[in-house]
C-alpha cells in the first residue's frame, strides 16, 4: 500500500495512457472487453486519486521525480537545481484531480450507451482516455514544458472528440475552432517557457519560483501566460469558441471539455500564485483577473438569455459560472500581499472560488448530460421545438431542474453554498462586485426557468408521444453526479473544510510549494 | 544587452516570424492560410527554443568523436524535437478537419463555411 | 470595430515580441547550470554518448512519452475523421 | 500513378531509404538522430511510394489498420519500458550496468560503443516503430481521403 501511494502520481497518468494504447488493440477483438477495460481503468484512476488525496491531506505535498533513483531525490546529489521532470501534487492539484477523475468516469459510463449507435468507437474511447491522461498530467506536473506537452494532448484529443460525430455539419467546425485556439494558446505558453529558460536555465516551477526576479521579461512572460490561459479557459474577450465547440461535441465530451477548461484555469492560478507569488504586482494582476471574471459573468449571463439551442445556452452559462471562480480567486490574488486582508476575507474568497470549481464541474456536467438525453431521445437541441417532455422523462426533468437550480444558486444545492461564500467575502473586498454577482445569479435563474418550462412542461407535443426515459447507464452516470451535488449542498461546511480550504492554502503557501522541491 | 544588437539578431528573427504568424492568423479568412499561420508560429517558437541553447564556439552535444569538450546546451534541442513532432501532429489533425469542413460546406472560407451563429 | 481590435492586439503582441528580443540575454552566452550537469553526467548515468538522446529518453523521458502520445492521438483523430460510415 | 521510370526508381530507392532510416534509429544513442528522426525518414520512404504508385494502389498492400496496430505496439513497448523501471521509479534506466546494452562509455570524447545506453536503444526502436507507422498512417489516410471522389454523407 505504501508503494502504491508512492507511485500513485505517475500511475494516475500512466494507466489511462496504457489503457488508451490497449483500447485500439482490444477493440478489434471484442467490444465488450474494450468497454470493460475503459471503465475499469477509470475506476482504478478514481480509486488512486482518492487514496492519494487522503495521503496528501494528511501528510502534505507529494513529490515524484521521474527517472531518478528515488522519488524524492529532486535534485541530484551535490547539485543545486532540479534536472529531471518532477511531478508535484499538492492539495490544489489533487482537488482538480478529483474533479477530473469523477467527471471523466461519469462521462465514460454515459458514453457507453450514448455512443452505442456510432461507428469508430475504438477511436472514441482511445481519445477519451487520452483526454483524461492529458488533463491529469496537466494537473500533476511540476514542470513547465511538461505542462505544455499535456496541454497539447488534452487539446488534440479534445478537438478530435468534439469533431467525432462526423455526420453532422457543425462538428468539424467546432473541433477546428477548439484546435486552433488551443494550439495557438499552447504555442504562446511555450514561448513564455522559452523566456523563463533563457533567463534562469530552469523548467521546474518550484525552482523557478525560488529564483524569479520579476524583471521586464518576466512581466512579458506573465502577460503572455495570462492571455494564453484566458484564451483556453474561455474567458470573455476570447470566448467565441466556447459555445460552438461545446454545442458540437457529444454531451459526455462536453462535460469533460468543461473540466479541461477548468484545468486551464488551474494552470492560470498556478502561474500567478505558485510561480510568481508575491513578487508580482498582486493588486494589478488580481484586478485584471477580477475584470476578466466580471466580463465573463456579465456576457455569459446575457448571451444565455438569447439562446434557443439548449447546449449553447448551457455553454454560455459555463462562461458565466467560470466568471465567478475568476472573481473569487482574483480577490484572493489582489490581497495576496496584505496578510491581514488575506486572513479576514482573502482565503474565504479563494475557498469559495475553489469550492465553486467542483460545484461548477458537477452541475454543468449534469446539465450537459441531461441536454444530451434530450438530444438522444427527442432528436433536437432547439428549445422552441421541444415541449412537454417531462411527461415521459420524469427523472431526466427532475435532474435537469436540480442542475439548473444548483447553477442559479438556490438553496439547498451546492451552487448556493459556494456562491454565498463568494458573495460574503467579496462584499468585504468591494461591495459592488458582490451585488453584480447576485444580479447575474438572478439572470441565470431566469434563463434556466425559461429553458425548463419550454422544454419540459406544457402539452405533450404529438411527435414526442413515444419518447422514452433515458437508458439505464446514462441515468446511472447522471444520478452519480446528482448524488454528489445534493451531498455537497447538504454538507457544504464539511467540503469547504476538507477540500476547498486546504486547496486555497496550498495555492497561497508558495514557500511550502518551493520547499518541497528545492528545500532538500 | 552588453554585446549590442548584432548578437541578438536571431531573437529578432524569432520576433519577426511570430509577428508574421500572428498577422496571418488574425487577418486571413482562408482556413488553409490560417493553418499556415499557426505552422509559422510553431516554427518561430521552435527557432526561439533552439537559439536559446547555442553557446559561442560549442559543438553538438555528442561525445562520439567530439573534437572539443565545449558543447551547446542539449535540453533546448530535446524540447525543440518534442515541439516539432507536436506541431506536425496538430497540423495533420487541422488539415483533416479542414477537409471535413470542406466536404460539408463546400468552402474553406471562415465566413462562408460558418454553419452556426455567434 | 473588428479591424481596430485586431490592430491593437497585434501591435501589443509585436511590442511584447520586440521587447523580448531586445531585453533577452545576448545570443550565444546562455546560463547553463541545469545543462552543465546533464553534459557532464549523461555518459555515466545513462551510458549514451549522444547527450540529446539522453535528455530525450532519460532526463526528460516523460515529455517524450507525451510526445509519442500526441502522435498517437493525431493518428487516432485522423483515422477517426475519415472512417467509413457503416461497418461492413 | 506516375510513369514507369519513376516507379522503377522508387522501387530501388526505397530500400536505401529504409536501411538509412533503420540505421538512424539504431544508432540514436551514438550519433545524431534517434527514433523520431529515423522514423520520419522511413515514413518519407512511404511518402515516396505514395507519390509514385498513387494512394489506391498502395492501399492494396498497406492498410492503415495494420499501421495502427504497429503504432499501438510501438507505444506499448515504450510505455512498457517506462513501467519496467517501476521497481525503482517510473522511467528509471534499469538496464545501465546490466549485460544487455549495459556498458558505460569512458567519460569524454570516445569512438562510441553500440552496446551502451541501457533501455535507450530499445526506446529508440519503439519510438521509431511508432513514428514510422504513425506518419505513414497519417499520410496514407489523408491521401486516400483527398483523392476519394464520392461524398459519403
Amino acid at each position: 500500500m505504501d508503494k502504491l501511494i508512492t507511485h500513485s502520481p505517475i500511475l494516475i497518468i500512466a494507466i489511462p495512457l496504457l489503457a488508451a494504447f490497449l483500447t485500439l488493440l482490444i477493440g478489434r477483438i471484442s467490444e465488450k472487453a474494450r468497454n470493460v477495460l475503459v471503465v475499469v481503468s477509470l475506476v482504478f484512476v478514481e480509486f488512486l486519486v482518492i487514496v492519494l488525496a487522503r495521503d496528501i491531506y494528511a501528510n502534505g505535498i507529494h513529490i515524484y521525480t521521474l527517472g531518478a533513483s528515488s522519488p524524492t531525490l529532486t535534485i541530484p546529489e551535490q547539485y543545486m537545481v532540479p534536472v529531471r521532470i518532477i511531478l508535484q501534487v499538492d492539495a490544489m492539484s489533487i482537488f482538480m484531480g478529483i474533479i477530473a477523475a469523477t467527471v471523466s468516469l461519469a462521462a465514460a459510463i454515459y458514453s457507453l450507451s450514448f455512443m452505442k449507435e456510432e461507428t469508430g468507437q475504438d477511436s472514441f474511447y482511445t481519445l477519451l482516455l487520452l483526454l483524461v491522461a492529458g488533463m491529469l498530467g496537466m494537473v500533476f506536473t511540476g514542470d513547465l514544458f511538461n505542462l505544455f506537452v499535456f496541454l497539447e494532448i488534452a487539446a488534440i484529443s479534445g478537438a478530435g472528440l468534439a469533431a467525432f460525430r462526423i455526420r453532422f455539419a457543425d462538428t468539424a467546425e467546432g473541433g477546428f475552432k477548439y484546435l486552433v485556439i488551443s494550439s495557438a494558446a499552447a504555442l504562446v505558453v511555450l514561448f513564455s517557457v522559452g523566456i523563463f529558460y533563457a533567463q534562469y536555465n530552469l523548467l521546474n516551477i518550484a525552482a523557478l519560483a525560488q529564483v524569479i526576479q520579476y524583471t521586464m521579461l518576466d512581466k512579458v512572460a506573465l502577460a503572455l501566460l495570462v492571455i494564453a490561459f484566458a484564451m483556453k479557459l474561455g474567458s470573455v474577450p476570447l470566448h467565441m469558441w466556447v459555445p460552438d465547440t461545446y454545442a458540437a461535441a457529444p454531451a459526455s465530451i462536453t462535460a469533460m471539455l468543461l473540466v479541461s477548461s477548468q484545468i486551464c484555469m488551474y494552470a492560470l492560478f498556478r502561474t500567478c500564485f505558485s510561480l510568481y507569488g508575491v513578487t508580482l504586482n498582486t493588486a494589478t494582476v488580481g484586478w485584471i483577473v477580477i475584470i476578466l471574471g466580471m466580463l465573463s459573468m456579465f456576457v455569459g449571463a446575457t448571451m444565455a438569455v438569447l439562446q434557443t439551442d439548449v447546449k449553447r445556452l448551457i455553454a454560455y452559462n459555463c462562461i458565466c459560472e467560470s466568471g465567478y471562480i475568476l472573481l473569487a480567486v482574483g480577490v484572493g490574488l489582489a490581497v495576496l500581499g496584505h496578510p491581514e486582508a488575506l486572513t479576514t476575507y482573502g482565503i474565504a474568497a479563494m475557498s469559495g472560488g475553489i469550492f465553486h470549481m467542483i460545484n461548477h464541474a458537477l452541475f454543468e456536467g449534469l446539465l450537459f448530460l441531461a441536454a444530451g438525453v434530450l438530444f438522444y431521445r427527442a432528436g433536437t437541441r432547439n428549445l422552441n421545438e421541444m415541449g412537454g417532455l417531462a411527461h415521459n422523462m420524469k427523472l431526466t426533468s427532475i435532474l435537469f431542474l436540480l442542475g439548473a437550480l444548483a447553477s442559479s444558486g438556490i438553496p439547498p444545492f451546492n451552487g448556493f453554498a459556494s456562491k454565498l461564500l463568494i458573495y460574503e467575502s467579496v462584499y468585504q473586498f468591494n461591495p459592488i462586485l458582490a451585488i453584480i454577482g447576485i444580479i447575474v445569479s438572478i439572470i441565470t435563474l431566469a434563463v434556466f426557468v425559461k429553458a425548463f418550462f419550454s422544454a419540459f412542461t406544457g402539452q405533450v407535443l404529438p411527435k414526442y408521444k413515444d419518447v422514452r426515459e433515458a437508458p439505464k447507464l446514462m441515468m446511472l452516470s447522471m444520478i452519480i453526479l446528482s448524488i454528489i451535488i445534493v451531498f455537497f449542498g447538504l454538507f457544504p461546511g464539511l467540503i469547504v473544510d476538507w477540500l476547498a480550504h486546504p486547496a486555497a492554502n496550498a495555492l497561497i503557501n508558495q514557500a511550502e510549494y518551493i520547499n518541497a522541491v528545492v528545500g532538500g | 544587452m552588453t554585446q549590442g544588437i548584432p548578437f541578438n539578431v536571431p531573437f529578432l528573427a524569432v520576433a519577426a516570424l511570430i509577428g508574421i504568424a500572428f498577422y496571418i492568423i488574425l487577418s486571413q479568412r482562408n482556413l488553409i492560410k490560417l493553418v499556415m499561420g499557426l505552422s509559422i508560429l510553431a516554427s518561430g517558437v521552435n527557432l526561439f527554443l533552439v537559439t536559446l541553447g547555442y553557446r559561442e564556439g560549442g559543438v553538438a552535444p555528442i561525445y562520439t568523436h567530439a573534437p572539443i569538450e565545449r558543447m551547446v546546451l542539449p535540453v533546448p534541442q530535446a524540447l525543440t524535437l518534442t515541439s516539432i513532432v507536436i506541431a506536425v501532429a496538430t497540423l495533420a489533425l487541422m488539415l483533416s478537419l479542414i477537409i471535413r469542413i470542406y466536404r460539408h460546406t463546400g468552402s474553406i472560407d471562415s465566413e462562408e463555411s460558418r454553419t452556426m451563429k455567434g | 470595430m473588428r479591424k481596430i481590435a485586431m490592430a491593437v492586439s497585434l501591435s501589443v503582441f509585436i511590442a511584447f515580441l520586440v521587447a523580448t528580443a531586445f531585453l533577452i540575454r545576448p545570443f550565444g552566452y546562455p546560463p547553463s547550470q541545469m545543462d552543465d550537469y546533464i553534459i557532464e553526467n549523461a555518459q555515466s548515468e545513462t551510458g549514451t554518448n549522444n547527450v540529446v538522446t539522453a535528455v530525450v529518453f532519460d532526463y526528460r523521458g516523460f515529455d517524450t512519452l507525451g510526445e509519442a502520445t500526441i502522435l498517437f492521438t493525431a493518428v487516432a483523430g485522423v483515422t477517426m475523421l475519415f472512417r467509413r460510415k457503416r461497418r461492413e | 500513378m506516375m510513369s514507369k521510370i519513376v516507379r522503377t526508381m522508387s522501387n530501388i530507392l526505397i530500400l536505401f531509404v529504409f536501411v538509412y532510416g533503420l540505421y538512424i534509429i539504431m544508432h540514436g544513442h551514438l550519433t545524431p538522430g534517434g527514433g523520431f528522426q529515423g522514423g520520419a525518414i522511413v515514413a518519407s520512404g512511404v511518402a515516396l511510394l505514395l507519390v509514385a504508385f498513387g494512394s489506391h494502389n498502395l492501399h492494396k498492400s498497406l492498410k492503415e489498420r495494420h499501421l495502427s496496430i504497429l503504432e499501438s505496439g510501438g507505444g506499448l513497448i515504450f510505455i512498457g519500458l517506462a513501467f519496467g523501471g517501476l521497481a525503482t521509479i517510473f522511467f528509471y534506466n534499469f538496464l545501465v550496468g546490466s549485460p544487455i546494452f549495459g556498458h558505460i562509455p569512458p567519460s569524454g570524447p570516445n569512438p562510441g560503443d553500440i552496446w551502451t545506453g541501457g533501455v535507450i536503444p530499445f526506446m529508440n526502436l519503439a519510438v521509431g516503430l511508432k513514428v514510422l507507422a504513425g506518419f505513414s498512417a497519417i499520410l496514407l489516410v489523408m491521401a486516400l481521403a483527398s483523392s476519394r471522389k464520392e461524398v459519403e454523407e
